[in-house]
């Protein structure tokens, strides 16, 4: 039984288990020994059965067609001629020719399969700048309208999607926190000091300070807090979520 | 206007990035016959090749888009943060390439060549934006048919589903292929009226 | 390395758009001078004038970018004018995919997945009557929640959430199966010899 040992690799049907014992068998696709490539195929389908694995009910449908093949090409053919042309004219379908126009064409979108990978590792090589935000340029008025008819598609939406993970990511979004210590809390002190050395009036905060990057907003209040912290500055706010007024508390000089 | 028309693609172009820019859109915002476009960026496409430009002009179904050179993407790839790659399945693979050449295709046409159930395959291929449904076959059970989407051609660059290389199938699948389609054409033709 | 240094920075202005290259961080990727960086890119610069190239490189601080040029705004803004029928721009999309299937999510949730900012692109959602405010997070800042409208289903002919299809990997699941049986079949053969 060695002689019909499979080689390891994972099949992805009955179809491509039988092209492979072919391909293996180095025999011509349309003159398949059938007798011996069914035992090869029953041999993988025990072995599957002795690992208890469920074996797909394909495989089992194959095996039982391998069989009927098998005998029908055991049958003798009656008047079976040595010429050619008498061959053609008895002629009866060969039980092989189905089977083989299947793998035949099996073996063809296998072949454009690998294609499709290889174009696709090639296309992987290739990358865009995300497109620019033209939110800028249009007039905000238009869009506000909200009668008009969205003419979209889940399609659409899942396309649009998978094009965003597959984009290069200038900054990572985790890389915000690395960045937050180029704005130091001490420099964003000095920064807030000194705007409001000179205004004479408080100052609101979303003005002033909220503007830049994130990390740099968040240096920038928790900078805020410190200034409070130490008596530097006064800070008011009448709600939740309300603009902030600082103003500066007397001398606070931290150059 | 020949210099300006460069400049104006060009520049939308850049601004589009990946998205790219669609012959049709570009005609209606410039108010210029389509075929002009399409010459235009044809004749850039060339251009940037001849040329050696660093950027190329890459042509995906109806969207040009300016991509990076493949030479490059080390480079790129140690700037910044490359995308994670999802690899499909060897069976998501080949029912994808039985949906290309086939379309439109019911699930049971895929099943039917790969000789193993498909539904699997299928809507991984719906879910990564590749394959979409496209109506619905004539006649009993009225079963789904399966198109590629736009995207497939960008994912597998491919200028259009006529460069897909030929695997000269019979000539017999072929005639019923055409069959199929016209009579689901037809159906459609019904469903409209 | 002249020429190559040339390609391997315009790729990067390429790919970088909006956010532009950094001098430091391209010395330290390519493990060049910045000096020679700086040279490098100031040579382009007015290569770009000289040439009247159709984009121009722009000097921000340490930040070179690749930016249009004024006198094609106008073109821009048409472009950027949404058609008659009003289809989603790209960052729309995305956002929107986001949000169907995040919900409920914050903006810096989308930002987060997107790797740009997120503010227009929820706005111009929430104006189409396809995304809606739907309380607060819990927690620091209390940000905004989104969630999709009835109105988006509607539009994409959706009967429910539930019949969107999925987009998360899979693949797990497929490949497991298969190392399974492996990994048997391994072992049998194993205790064979």
């Amino acid at each position: 039984m060695e002689r019909y040992q499979v080689k390891l690799e994972s099949f992805e049907g009955p179809l491509d288990l039988l092209l492979h014992l072919v391909q293996q068998a180095e025999v011509d696709l349309y003159d398949i020994p059938v007798a011996e490539i069914t035992a090869q195929y029953m041999t993988y389908i025990h072995a599957m059965q002795q690992l208890e694995l469920d074996v797909a009910s394909e495989y089992l449908v194959m095996a039982s067609s391998l069989l009927a093949i098998k005998s029908k090409m055991l049958l003798p053919t009656p008047e079976l001629a040595n010429e050619d042309e008498e061959w053609e004219e008895w002629e009866e379908e060969d039980p092989r020719e189905e089977l083989a126009m299947q793998l035949d064409l099996y073996r063809k979108y296998k072949e454009a399969a690998n294609f499709l990978q290889e174009q696709s590792e090639h296309r992987e090589k290739r990358y865009s700048k995300s497109p620019t935000d033209l939110e800028q340029y249009k007039d905000y008025a238009e869009v506000q309208e909200v009668d008009e008819d969205v003419d979209a598609t889940v399609t659409d939406l899942i396309q649009a999607f998978q094009k965003m993970k597959q984009r290069v990511r200038m900054r990572s979004p985790k890389h915000t926190t690395v960045e937050q210590e180029r704005h130091s809390i001490e420099e964003r002190m000095t920064v807030i000091t000194n705007v409001l050395a000179d205004h004479h009036a408080p100052v609101s905060f979303q003005q002033a300070f909220a503007i830049g990057e994130i990390d740099r907003q968040v240096t920038t209040f928790i900078a805020l807090l410190q200034l409070v912290k130490d008596g530097d500055v006064s800070c008011e706010q009448e709600g939740n979520f309300e603009d902030i007024w600082i103003q500066a508390k007397g001398m606070s000089v931290h150059a | 206007m020949h210099e300006e028309l460069t400049g104006i693609i060009e520049t939308l172009l850049y601004v589009s990035g990946d998205e790219g820019i669609d012959v049709a859109r570009i005609a209606t915002v410039l108010e210029l016959e389509e075929d002009k476009v399409s010459r235009e960026l044809e004749r850039l496409k060339e251009e940037y090749e001849e040329k050696g430009y660093t950027l190329q002009l890459m042509k995906f179904g109806s969207v040009y888009t300016l991509t990076t050179r493949p030479k490059y993407a080390s480079y790129i790839e140690r700037y910044a943060k490359p995308p994670e790659r999802s690899t499909l399945s060897q069976a998501a693979l080949e029912s994808l390439a039985i949906v290309a050449y086939r379309q439109p295709v019911t699930r049971s046409d895929v099943e039917e060549i790969r000789g193993v159930n498909a539904d699997r395959a299928l809507s991984t291929l719906v879910s990564k934006g590749l394959v979409e449904e496209s109506g619905r076959a004539k006649g009993v059970g009225r079963a789904i048919l399966y198109v590629t989407t736009e995207r497939f051609l960008d994912v597998f660059e491919l200028e259009s589903l006529q460069h897909l290389p030929s695997i000269e199938e019979d000539k017999e699948q072929e005639v019923e292929q055409m069959d199929l389609f016209l009579s689901n054409y037809k159906d459609l033709q019904g469903d409209d009226e």
